[in-house]
């Protein structure tokens, strides 16, 4: 059976459970041929799976519910991600020591529907994002860490096993930097979960295909956490750009790994709820208006997968 | 073979075959009566050499009437199920649509021009037509197709999206166009006219800068978009920056070029005269060097929109053009994004013809504007 | 030096060698001449034997590689530099973006003329080529002969005392071509200016000069230089005569022996 | 010679400001960065450091030489997936990747020349498409395609076109419009008295065109072909950076990604001399062609 | 129909009027002309006076608004296509991709002669102008002479017995013109082909012209017809002839009658 899948972003350890699952044979036990189909900056997932081009999607569920706002009925089936990796990274020097700090500063923010956690933040916290003197000034962060390296924003939006080592690289110490993890804040949003469109579950077919991909792809998750180094080179070998290096992807697994724990792929509904409740939350802008109910997830897959 | 005389034939084919497929479906068509009767007219009147008027108002009428049964076709076959005869009255109607308005587009190309803003203005009406054509395909089309709404909206979608979001639109507008482009845009240019000029002046220069010019403008732009933000900062600076590099070559390439135009004869003149070189340049050289100036003004007209746009793309304030379709990407707000495209599109195309229209004034003289 | 009958125009061992891709191509070779004030010299030869060349040499348009010419009693630049000559190319050569009047006015505003005087010669030049009321009129609005006598009215209206004239009537029918010419040698004898006239056509050639210099190419050559008998007052039909027919037969003869059909 | 040295002149010249530029623009890095460590730097060692950093405002001439160097004949030479070590091209090296974006520009420009071509003649001998189609050519090309880019790539994909094709579709998209421009003005180069003659002849349309308007379109062909290969090269660069499966377009992205701007920068270069080549061979085209013509005079 | 004396060329009361911006042009007015089998015509008369356009309705590139006109007894159109004749332009008109002899062989490629009836009447003609030897050489390499001459050939070559040519030898120089001048003179005798000729120069029409129709400008009208008394032998030096001299100085006369100073 062929599945495709369509990560969020380009070939990196973010992924390794997938790639490991492809490397290893996992699908290939399950019956599946898998086709991985790396992302990059402005390929929305989404969009691609609307438009038939895989059946499942790795994203991060503000999106994803954003998406079911617009009409495009995602739901989630596995959450192998339990905890978030997003952070907010400062520069010490700045001054900041809280998020009481933070109003007259420059912020950068990805968006492209990576916004959403960011939004909901400042509207917990009650800061308008438009700039002036109690808001602060959003800045749309490009690829890289470069605007806090060239101060050009006091903060910028890092994930843990990610930008944050990048800033590392460029030469600035961690006691140079101060970090604010949305899971500390209270507003951590889920991040990597599986997606497909809700009209193809309705064919049991589907779902004992995707139980199966589930199923190969958590134990692909597994051997990449406790084989860090080997399933870095396994990402990198699958990386058609050249670009990604050993060490980089290495630490990245290791970030990645503590970012699993506590998650066999099946979604905690209490996740859910939390998430969909910072979304919701405060603010005159919110980034969902209407609670999507239960319809936006599913246990039909994990139940198959598991039992 | 007279205007639109294939067209018009095919047209009339294509609405028969129409017409009586909708007959087939389950509540069948009320006008196929009347539609085929049109359908046959047309097909009279292509054919039938003596039923073709001297004047263009009879077909033009009968044109009309044809399109205007084939859209009755379409809407009925769209509101109706797509199945069997329906979906195939549906396909011959867009195709005798399409034929349509090609016949229509023909007679307006035939049509003798009448002259001043007239003119003009009927020199719009062909691509108006064609436009209009390709906007109803694309409506039917995705309607038909049902095509998700993430991926490609309709136009109506659009258009509504537009009226509804005007405020962002102007406040991205001025960010992108009238800041980072237009800016950006007037920097470059005035700097390759100065440039071009010194070139022009040293032949030692010339020979050495142009080939290396050449070699930079080759520099694919997306590259130096990032560059610049770094280096300009996250505002319409680096956006400007970024124009100012994708137009400076283009313009400094015409002007050099223009600047040599003058051919041997009229420089020979004003060596008769022991003109100096200011006199030169402001009598003979700039004048001779206009139409590749608005040439360079032109290309570069189109360069700096997008240009201002792409930048944005890698970093920028929560505003802008380039800002705001990659966000509404990927928040799958695609009628926003085909909103600002359609705006981007209007703000160049505008900017184009500006350039186009002072071209025709300023280089009244030249054949290539005496021509038409 | 500048005394009344010096020579206005003195070449002596005139040598001009273009470098070409093709090797060298002798353009001028041994050049000798001398034009007095007031004469009106035409030059005639067959394609490439250097009339353009050498007009050009003494406008300074074109560097001798070889041989001396002074104009005005100077170095042909500090001639050119002194205004000294009026020029008129073959073609017509007027600046499309600038009316018949603006385009006369050119000179005149690169002389420093006030634009009065300017206003005022143009005016004048205008009527003496009869295009006095096609001054608002682009060029390419007016017929060839038109333009061509545009271009005359323009190297005249700053008056300089050498007029050079290369072909100027070539591109024209041949009635308008006896007018223009009429209208030449009556500008001429008024003015007393020092002409020098290149053509292809005999007839044109005999008509109008008190001197024809045939030339004979590769290596361009003076072949031969005849004096014409005709008198300075020239009617038309001076051209019936049979003094003409014998000058014209005379330069037909220098221009057939020099000539090698290409 | 004569030619060769006012741009030996000229580049000495760039390269002696770039040097300059490099000193002023990453000195800040440099005294930031002492500032913090409490050192105090020499002149010396302040240029030394400058023209080192790993990822520099504006890496050094040499830097991007080096890089360039590096990311061909070394890491094919001596890379663990080098050609060297494996027979195939290393996914590092620039010769890799500036393949890739090769031969989708070289198939996006056949593409785009051909529809160009067709356009072209369509509007020539089609009173209804010279009227209605000119503005939207010039319009299409207003609009953003690198904008756009992503999408179509996603709209492919979905339609199982993937690999060469969608990269060269917006290469194509780029190129079509200069050779559509080129090309009415080239078949539109006869005069009317040529046209006269062949009508004098009785010649039928396709002679007309194929023995007079074709070659006298040829001149203006060339010129808007290597007008036409450059933009292809941007579309394709530009449709590679959403796509991430090789290519000068992930180089330049993903040296953006990670700050390195060397990579960027020799990406850069890469893709200029890439362009510079293929007009070259444009060029070499042209001249062969009309001298076979007898047009190159 | 087609008897031997029947007009080859024959238009009676022919009109055209050009609609331009500024209004209708009256480029020909009441023309009517016949002309037989064998016969020379010159068609002479000031810039704009309509002979283009004549020799153009003639070839069926222009469609007169009113007046009847056959060629060969059949209406221009069916003429063109039967391929009656053959037209020279003013300006040669060579394909700058194609040899000579490439130029040549165009009209006879188009007229789906084969290849070896095409290199054989390349070579004729080629011959017939002088130009053997140089088939292989490209309009370029060529003087302006050699490649009239060549346009010449190319007309000639697909043999039509109707010969249209509006100025051909006008941009060439005296020399030259007097050798092509014979030259179709002599091609003129050996195939006694029926010619249209424009020409701007008086000796031109008169020397080659069993008849010389003058033109008169705004509206285009013929003012006058003459018939040549020379004989179709016609060495150079009869130009020198009283009867040359006489015929001529008509000409001008009714030129200069019919001219309006543009
Ligand atoms: N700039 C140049 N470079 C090289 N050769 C030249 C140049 N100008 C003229 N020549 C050559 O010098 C010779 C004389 O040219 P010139 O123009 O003086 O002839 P001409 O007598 O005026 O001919 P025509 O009657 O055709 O105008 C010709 O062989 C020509 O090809
Ligand atoms: N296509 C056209 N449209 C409008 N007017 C035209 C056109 N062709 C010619 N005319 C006008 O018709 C008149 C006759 O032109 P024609 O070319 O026949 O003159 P001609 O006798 O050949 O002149 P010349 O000696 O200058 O070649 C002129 O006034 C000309 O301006
Ligand atoms: C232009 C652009 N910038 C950032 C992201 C955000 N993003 C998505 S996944 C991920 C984790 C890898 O670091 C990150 C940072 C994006 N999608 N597009
Ligand atoms: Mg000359
Ligand atoms: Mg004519």
């Amino acid at each position: 059976d062929d599945v495709t899948i369509q990560l969020k972003w380009v070939t990196q350890a973010q992924f390794a459970g997938y790639y490991v699952a492809l490397e290893n044979g996992y699908y290939a036990d399950e019956g599946l041929n898998v086709t991985i189909r790396p992302g990059g900056p402005d390929i929305a997932p989404p969009q691609v799976i609307a438009g038939g081009g895989a059946d499942v999607i790795v994203e991060w569920m503000p999106a994803a519910l954003a998406a079911r706002e617009a009409g495009l009925p995602l739901v989630n089936i596995a959450q192998p991600f339990k905890q978030s990796g997003m952070m907010l990274t400062c520069l010490a020097d700045t001054g900041i020591t809280g998020p009481e700090d933070f109003p007259g500063r420059t912020l950068g923010v990805w968006f492209f529907g990576n916004e959403f956690p960011f939004l909901s933040w400042m509207s917990t916290l009650g800061i308008p994002t438009e700039g002036g003197d109690d808001g602060v000034e959003v800045l749309r962060q490009g690829f890289n860490v470069d605007p806090l390296l060239q101060r050009q924003a006091d903060c910028i939006s890092t994930m843990t096993y990610n930008e944050f080592w990048q800033v590392i690289d460029a030469g600035i110490g961690e006691d140079e930097l101060v970090n604010f993890k949305y899971e500390d804040q209270g507003v951590a949003t889920l991040e990597d979960g599986l997606y497909v469109l809700e009209e193809n579950l309705e064919d049991p077919d589907f779902v004992d295909r995707m139980a199966r991909f589930v199923r190969a792809s958590m134990r692909g998750w597994e051997w990449a956490a406790e084989n860090a180094e080997d399933a870095a080179m396994i990402v990198l070998d699958y990386d058609d750009t050249g670009a990604q290096t050993e060490e980089h992807q290495i630490r990245m697994m290791g970030e990645v790994a503590l970012l699993l724990e506590g998650s066999n792929g099946t979604l905690d509904p209490e996740d859910f709820e939390r998430t969909v409740q910072t979304l919701l939350g405060g603010g005159s802008d919110p980034v969902i208006t209407d609670h999507p109910g239960d319809a936006a997830w599913t246990h039909a897959v994990t139940d198959m997968a598991f039992d | 073979m007279h205007a639109g005389f294939w067209q018009g034939f095919g047209m009339s084919l294509s609405l028969i075959v129409a017409a009586v497929l909708s007959q087939g479906g389950a509540p069948a068509q009320p006008g196929g009566a009347a539609l085929l009767g049109v359908a046959l007219a047309v097909l009279l009147w292509t054919l039938q050499p003596k039923l073709r008027a001297r004047g263009h108002a009879v077909p033009m009428a009968l044109n009309l009437t044809g399109i205007a049964a084939g859209l009755g076709v379409a809407a009925w076959s769209m509101a109706t199920a797509q199945t069997g005869a329906e979906g195939a009255a549906f396909g011959w109607a867009m195709v005798g649509i399409w034929l349509g308005g090609w016949m229509l587009v023909s007679f307006l190309a035939d049509l003798p021009r009448a002259s001043g803003w007239a003119g003009r203005a009927q020199a719009l009406l062909a691509p108006v037509v064609f436009g209009l054509t390709l906007i109803w395909f694309w409506e039917a089309l995705v309607r038909v197709l049902s095509v998700p709404r993430v991926i490609l909206p309709p136009p109506s979608a659009i258009g509504a999206r537009i009226s509804t979001s005007a405020p962002t639109l102007w406040v991205d507008f001025v960010q992108t166009f009238v800041k980072g482009a237009l800016s950006g845009f007037a920097i470059g240019v005035a700097a390759a006219l100065v440039f071009a000029l010194v070139v022009n002046r040293y032949d030692f220069l010339r020979r050495g800068l142009l080939p290396v010019g050449g070699f930079l403008a080759a520099l694919p732009i997306v590259g130096t978009a990032p560059i610049m933000v770094m280096w300009f900062g996250f505002d319409w600076p680096s956006k400007a920056a970024v124009v100012v590099a994708m137009v400076f070559f283009p313009m400094l390439v015409n002007t050099v070029q223009g600047l040599a135009a003058a051919d041997a004869m009229q420089r020979d003149l004003m060596r008769t005269y022991s003109a100096s070189w200011g006199q030169g340049l402001r009598k003979l050289h700039l004048p001779a060097a206009m139409p590749f100036i608005f040439n360079g003004l032109k290309i570069s007209s189109t360069l700096a929109l997008i240009g201002a746009i792409v930048a944005e793309f890698f970093g920028s304030p929560t505003r802008g053009m380039g800002f705001r379709i990659s966000t509404e990407v990927g928040r799958l707000q695609l009628d926003m994004v085909w909103a600002e495209i359609t705006v981007a599109a209007l703000a160049g195309s505008l900017f184009y013809g500006f350039w186009a229209l002072l071209e025709k004034r300023v280089t009244f003289w030249h054949p290539s504007q005496r021509a038409r | 030096m500048k005394q009344a009958d010096a020579p206005v125009i003195d070449a002596q061992g005139l040598n001009l060698i273009f470098q070409t891709a093709d090797g060298p191509v002798h353009a001028l070779k041994d050049v000798d001449l001398s034009i007095r004030k007031g004469e009106f010299v035409s030059f005639i030869g067959p394609s490439g034997c250097g009339k353009t060349t050498f007009l050009r040499v003494i406008a300074d348009l074109e560097q001798p590689t070889a041989g001396t010419i002074t104009v005005n009693g100077m170095s042909p630049e500090a001639a050119r530099k002194a205004r000294a000559y009026g020029y008129v190319f073959q073609a017509a050569g007027l600046y499309p973006w600038r009316t018949i009047e603006g385009n006369i006015r050119l000179p005149l505003e690169i002389m420093g003329f006030s634009r009065a005087e300017q206003a005022e010669r143009a005016q004048r030049v205008l009527e003496l080529v009869d295009l006095a009321g096609f001054g608002r009129k682009f060029p390419w609005q007016l017929s060839g002969g038109m333009q061509q006598r545009a271009s005359i009215a323009r190297a005249l209206a700053f008056d300089a005392d050498i007029l050079l004239m290369d072909e100027p009537f070539g591109a024209l029918d041949e009635i308008v071509r006896d007018h223009l010419n009429e209208q030449l040698l009556e500008l001429w004898k008024r003015t007393e200016k020092t002409i020098g006239f290149v053509t292809h056509s005999i007839p044109e050639a005999v008509y109008l000069s008190t001197r024809i210099v045939v030339m004979s190419p590769r290596p361009g050559r003076i072949s031969d230089i005849i004096d014409s008998p005709l008198p300075r007052e020239r009617p038309l039909d001076i051209r019936d005569s049979p003094e003409f027919i014998e000058v014209a037969h005379r330069v037909r003869e220098g221009l057939r022996a020099g000539h090698v059909d290409d | 010679m004569r030619s060769i040295l006012p741009i030996l002149t000229v580049v000495a010249a760039i390269l002696a400001l770039w040097y300059a530029a490099t000193i002023q623009m990453n000195r800040a890095w440099t005294e930031d960065r002492a500032a913090r460590a409490g050192v105090e730097l020499s002149f010396t060692e302040l240029v030394a450091d400058t023209m080192s950093q790993s990822r520099p405002r504006l890496p050094a001439p040499h830097q991007v030489v080096v890089e360039l160097w590096d990311s061909t004949v070394v890491e094919e030479m001596t890379g663990r997936r080098g050609w060297w070590s494996t027979g195939t091209l290393s996914n590092r090296s620039l010769i890799h990747h500036g393949w890739i974006t090769l031969s989708a520009t070289f198939l996006g420009f056949a593409i785009g020349t051909g529809l160009g071509f067709v356009l072209a003649i369509g509007i020539v001998h089609n009173r209804a498409m010279d009227a209605s189609v000119m503005p939207w050519a010039i319009a299409s090309q207003t609009i953003p395609i690198i904008a756009l880019a992503p999408m179509i790539i996603v709209v492919l994909n979905s339609m199982g076109i993937a690999g060469l094709l969608p990269k060269a579709i917006i290469a194509a998209y780029l190129s079509f419009f200069p050779v559509v421009v080129g090309m009415v003005k080239g078949l539109r180069a006869p005069d009317a008295m040529q046209l006269d003659q062949m009508k004098t002849w009785n010649a039928s349309g396709w002679e007309t065109f194929a023995k007079l308007r074709l070659p006298s379109s040829m001149p203006y062909l060339f010129a808007s072909m290597k007008i036409g290969i450059a933009a292809a090269l941007v579309g394709t660069i530009v449709g590679e950076l959403p796509v991430q499966q090789g290519g000068l377009g992930v180089r330049l992205l993903s040296g953006s990604y990670y700050g390195q701007t060397v990579q960027i920068w020799s990406a850069l270069f890469a893709a200029a001399i890439l362009a510079a080549v293929l007009v070259g061979i444009i060029s070499l085209i042209q001249r062969v062609t009309l001298k076979r013509m007898g047009m190159a005079q």
